[in-house]
């Protein structure tokens, strides 16, 4: 399983392969939660991911929101499906075994409304065979503590993280929330728990209503928002979690085409999941992974992880021409401003 | 205004949709098998033409030989419209096979120009690809015993009943189609069923044509003397209500197709689920357990 | 200044007046801070606006970031301008005189680096005429306190505001930052400062990177995401600050046309302030205005105060038609749900 | 690579851009008076037509009658590349006033089709509307005394110049265009000079002729005889650093036309701040202190 011998299932060309601390993928490619099913092996070949990822399960059967669950909005989507889950037994019985039809690993996203739930769940699934790793969707409200989301505190999110850890054999992954004031600290927090990778980032929470009716568009009122237009949001949310942890950061929102995976990638995610595109277009992952290997082939890289976390923030150097600078005027250092401005 | 609630029935309970109540009968929806379901494809189909139908009603025809081979009435395709260079729109569009021929690998699609999804749809430049998913979800069944089928659409929920009235008719089934819509310039489709031999009864809102209790009694006229053994309804609730109580009456199976807003059109993303609440686990997903549904009409009794 | 005797400086047709405590207003629009200036009078008649609202000052001279200060993205754009201002003897002398030239309410935006800053200003400001409001941008970093955003302490928000409100003849209002995990404890404290009312929400601090040069693409690293693709946020943040405060609310965040200004009216905002649009559109304000007045005229509303704060949360009720209804099948009281799904 | 600094001038500084250094010459700019601005005006302008005039090149017209009325050479105005129903993309995308007429209230763009933006006009409905503001900025500057213009245009930086050339021909100036792109296929503005009777001398990457050394040896050779009162440069650093120099050996007034991202186009914004760092107040703005500023060359000396 680790990344220089994991045999590759598909040849992209360069070297695409990245690692989550012991769990090797054969690229940084991955969907999100909640946005993918084995269904989509009836559209595609599967093995071409670095990985898939289940939707939250939680440990007993839920029914999920009312309609409706989806509302589109301006570059974005958003969705209130309240996670239904048919429980952990119908999971590892029924829709584990879909999942293995692939090569490829499958990450199960664990979800809970009590510190406790995760823990039962990561005990129900140890050692069950198929499982390359867990994610965390610590995005839902913690009933036990007033129903405020448990990703938003620190403390909570250390404790489910080092419950699970505790209990696995595999990776743990702690995926975060972006509604919160710092991001470096759940993220900090996460590592702490002895998470080997963070993904960042899950929904915004948003609103919309009907002006007919007057009432929330969302069945639930308020709903996760995603796809484009949060991208720039969630990069730099993954940009400040790469700078507060050292393992692995996986970059998600927004993520659409292999540009906005790039830049995810170059300010420091070692694996990126596409969430929203894969419904605007089934085979949305797949672009991203090629575009990824041409970006990587047309720099002359030996592999992605040359590029990885390699955000310059230089910006005068990366920006000047050599031969000339706009130079301040005033006989500070020189502090070079971009030279575009009159580049056409 | 509180609905009389059924006893609950753990069996049915998640294949159950719901039940729409009135004052008198109650409809009961249910999950039909999944049998006749067939395997979606993706393909980057080039839109071959635009015919604008009716006012604000255009068709398009894609040019989608795979979808073509594997469709059966009542399915749908999941349409992006967001264009080559565009990420949004996010979410594609539903729509229903409204035609298609295997032969040549053209679906057509006809669709009433609502939001900013159908008017770039009817937008789209003769020739670009537009990416496509389907078919999709549960077909319409359609008996060997059947001999006559009613077709209840309203607006263009009539668009979900033209291939069953298409593969009727190839089978030598009558066909009676009630073509229900606001105005006359947004009635569409009958052309389509005229030409394969249907019966058709275009209805409107504007000569009070449409209104259900008129409709009833034309239908107790027309219906006395001829067997109905299938009813299919698409596009109203009140439809649907008249068209369950035709078929207690006459003992005929009734099949509704739903709408749900959708994001995958697979069963994935469980966006589209029929909102039941209070079920043990989730309610049907109309993508996937869907589109059409058992429907069934009850009396209520007093005791409950 | 009383909104009921307040002349009308334009026939709308409905009553669009409104109130931010002792401040009437002709209608519930205004410009976003940032996103307006008195140059705007030459495309259009200001005296039709609400009120106008300043670009936020500080006390001394700043320079403002370097370039670029702009990126567009998917539904909505960056900046990070980095507020320059020529202070705030200039601005008395010569900015405000312009913004003079009209008889529409000017509201003046205030910032600072420290407390102390916004205090200083607003004796500076004190008894200034033609200042209507002063409008308390705490989206500003304290320096004195690490650099951390001022707005996400509900402590220092309360300071800053009741310290100018002590010091202010005129209503102050409090604009709160999205950053943050809760809102509505930032309005609590706005709230408990002792503000007239709250405008929600500044810009959410978002990322661009540039992968030619594979630097960010705003000058100043990060910048803040405006637009109709923060829509759905800002109306979620609105609703929860109305739930939490019983002050008026300033609605601001993607609002580009009436459609999009009646849903922050309709979750209980007084006013809606207008940013980004008026960038993409000048005169996107005046087709806010008109549309509400036909949405107040065509609902046969008295005015539009019949409308602020009237959303349904009763969503079976409100969606469903009142002779049928999706029952709920296990015996459990009846959970109606929308009735649309069988609707075209 | 740190490049030399010249001390601060207090009494400048608000009014000074910046300064391009190179090996022996420091190109310093600065803000010209702001006297030819325009009132600028907002207009929903039909687009009459798009001619493709080039490679990747399209030539737009609106009917914008007042901005035509108004406008001087070196404006441009904001355009909306949304369309009526869409609000994005939020930025408006400025554009050069290449040509225009008074009496029929005619204005032509000249741009390349780069991104997004550039792609909806070029593809905009003829006679769909599309909010207009201008004329904006400061214009060049044409002094009564000149009888000499010299234009150096890089890409699309001609079509800052074409309409300062046709002012000048109007006057009887005599004009020398040189025109500079990557490849032939992207020379443009070459016919309208032409016609307005400028000399026009084409360069490009592709055989060399675009070098600025090479230009520089034509230049000094074809200008030995001939004065230059002004010359006007847009659209590259190195050109600008050549105009600076010859104007410098000439004594003729040389200005630029710069580019920046921007939001208002007006001046309220600040998003177009050349960007200057260490002044006591901001850096002045392309959009209103500018697009035209005024380039001085100065030798290096020693004594810093
Ligand atoms: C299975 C199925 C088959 C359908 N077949 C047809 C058909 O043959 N012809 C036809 O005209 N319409 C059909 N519809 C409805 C069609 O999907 C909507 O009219 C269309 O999505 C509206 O998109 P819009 O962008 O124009 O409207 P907008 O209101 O701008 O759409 C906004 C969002 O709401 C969703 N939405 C809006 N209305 C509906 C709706 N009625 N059902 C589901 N989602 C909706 C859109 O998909 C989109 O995500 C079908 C729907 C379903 C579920
Ligand atoms: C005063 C002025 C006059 C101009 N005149 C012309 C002209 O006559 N012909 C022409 O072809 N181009 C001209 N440009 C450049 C033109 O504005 C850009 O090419 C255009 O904005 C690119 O938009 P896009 O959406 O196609 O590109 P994208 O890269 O998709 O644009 C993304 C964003 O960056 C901005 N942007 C991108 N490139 C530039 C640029 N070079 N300058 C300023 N903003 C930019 C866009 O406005 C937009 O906000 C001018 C620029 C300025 C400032
Ligand atoms: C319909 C839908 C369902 C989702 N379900 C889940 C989920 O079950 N668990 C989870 O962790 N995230 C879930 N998410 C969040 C996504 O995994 C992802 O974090 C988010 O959508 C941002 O990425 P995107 O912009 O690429 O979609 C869901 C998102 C959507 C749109
Ligand atoms: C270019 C720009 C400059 C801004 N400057 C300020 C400012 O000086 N003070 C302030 O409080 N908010 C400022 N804002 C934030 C806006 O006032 C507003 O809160 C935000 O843009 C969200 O609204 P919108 O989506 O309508 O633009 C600025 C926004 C933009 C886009
Ligand atoms: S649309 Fe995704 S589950 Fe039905
Ligand atoms: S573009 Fe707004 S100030 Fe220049």
């Amino acid at each position: 399983m680790s990344t220089q011998n994991a045999p590759r299932r598909h040849d992209y060309g360069p070297d695409l392969r990245v690692a989550l601390g012991p769990l090797g993928l054969d690229n940084p490619v991955m969907p999100a939660s909640g946005c993918f099913g084995p269904e989509l092996g009836s559209l595609f070949d599967l093995n071409r991911l670095g990985a898939m990822v289940t939707k939250t399960i939680f440990f007993g059967a839920r029914s999920g929101n009312p309609a409706h669950r989806l509302a589109e909005t301006p570059g974005g989507m958003l969705n209130s499906v309240g996670i239904p889950s048919r429980g952990v037994d119908a999971f590892v019985e029924q829709i584990l075994p879909e999942y293995r039809r692939w090569q490829t690993p499958t990450i199960v996203s664990l979800g809970g409304l009590s510190v406790e739930e995760y823990w039962d769940l990561a005990d129900r699934l140890r050692g069950v065979p198929g499982i390359a790793a867990l994610e965390l969707n610590v995005s839902c409200p913690n009933l036990e503590a007033g129903g405020i989301e448990m990703g938003a505190s620190p403390a909570q999110v250390e404790a489910v993280v080092r419950g699970v850890v505790d209990r696995s054999t595999v990776p743990v992954i702690s995926k975060l929330t972006p509604n919160v004031t710092s991001i470096a600290e759940i993220a900090r927090a996460s590592e702490a728990g002895g998470a080997t990778a963070i993904t960042a980032v899950n929904t915004l929470v948003g609103m919309a209503v009907d002006l007919d009716t007057r009432a929330p568009v969302i069945g639930n009122m308020v709903g996760g928002l995603s796809g484009p237009a949060i991208k720039p949001i969630a990069l730099r949310m993954v940009w400040e979690v790469r700078k507060a942890v050292s393992i692995p950061v996986i970059g998600c929102g927004g993520i659409a085409r292999a540009c906005d995976a790039l830049e995810f990638l170059v300010v420091g995610a070692t694996v990126v999941q596409v969430g929203t595109a894969t419904f605007t277009r089934p085979d949305a992952m797949l672009g991203v992974i090629d575009g990824i290997a041409d970006y990587v082939r047309d720099r002359g890289l030996e592999s992605i992880r040359d590029l990885i976390g390699t955000l310059r923030t230089d910006r005068g150097a990366a920006e000047t021409a050599p031969e000339l600078t706009l130079a301040a005027s005033t006989g500070h250092p020189a502090q070079p401003a971009p030279s575009r401005s009159v580049q056409r | 205004m509180t609905p009389d609630i059924s006893p609950a029935d753990p069996a049915l309970a998640s294949d159950m949709v719901g039940s729409w109540t009135a004052s008198s009968v109650r409809v009961r929806l249910a999950c039909i098998p999944d049998i006749g379901r067939t395997e979606p494809t993706l393909e980057h189909a080039p839109v071959l033409e635009h015919v604008r139908v009716a006012a604000d009603h255009v068709l398009t025809t894609l040019d989608a030989p795979t979808m073509a081979s594997r469709a059966e009435p009542g399915q749908f395709a999941m349409l992006t419209v967001a264009r080559g260079g565009e990420d949004s729109p996010v979410l594609p569009r539903p729509m229903a096979l409204y035609d298609w021929d295997a032969a040549t690998g053209r679906v057509d699609f006809l669709y009433r120009v609502f939001g900013d999804g159908t008017a770039r749809m009817a937008a789209w430049p003769v020739g670009e690809l537009m990416t496509a998913v389907g078919p999709l979800g549960r077909p319409f069944s359609l008996a060997e015993t059947t001999a006559s089928l009613l077709l209840l659409g309203r607006g263009i929920g009539i668009c979900s009943l033209t291939a069953l009235a298409a593969r009727a008719r190839a089978r030598g089934v009558a066909v009676h189609a009630i073509v229900s819509a606001r105005r006359p310039d947004a009635i569409v489709a009958t052309d389509f069923l005229e030409r394969i031999g249907a019966t058709v009864w275009p209805v409107v809102d504007t000569d009070g044509s449409s209104d259900v209790e008129r409709l009833r009694a034309r239908l107790d006229a027309q219906l006395r003397d001829r067997a109905v053994d299938q009813v299919a309804v698409c596009g109203s609730e009140r439809l649907l209500r008249l068209a369950a109580q035709v078929g207690r009456r006459l003992d005929a199976r009734v099949e509704v197709s739903l709408e749900a807003r959708m994001a995958c059109g697979l069963g994935y993303c469980h966006g589209c689920s029929t909102g039941e609440k209070g079920l043990a686990s989730e309610a049907p997903l109309v993508c996937k357990d869907g589109p059409v549904f058992l429907a069934r009409a009850e009396a209520i009794g007093k005791a409950q």
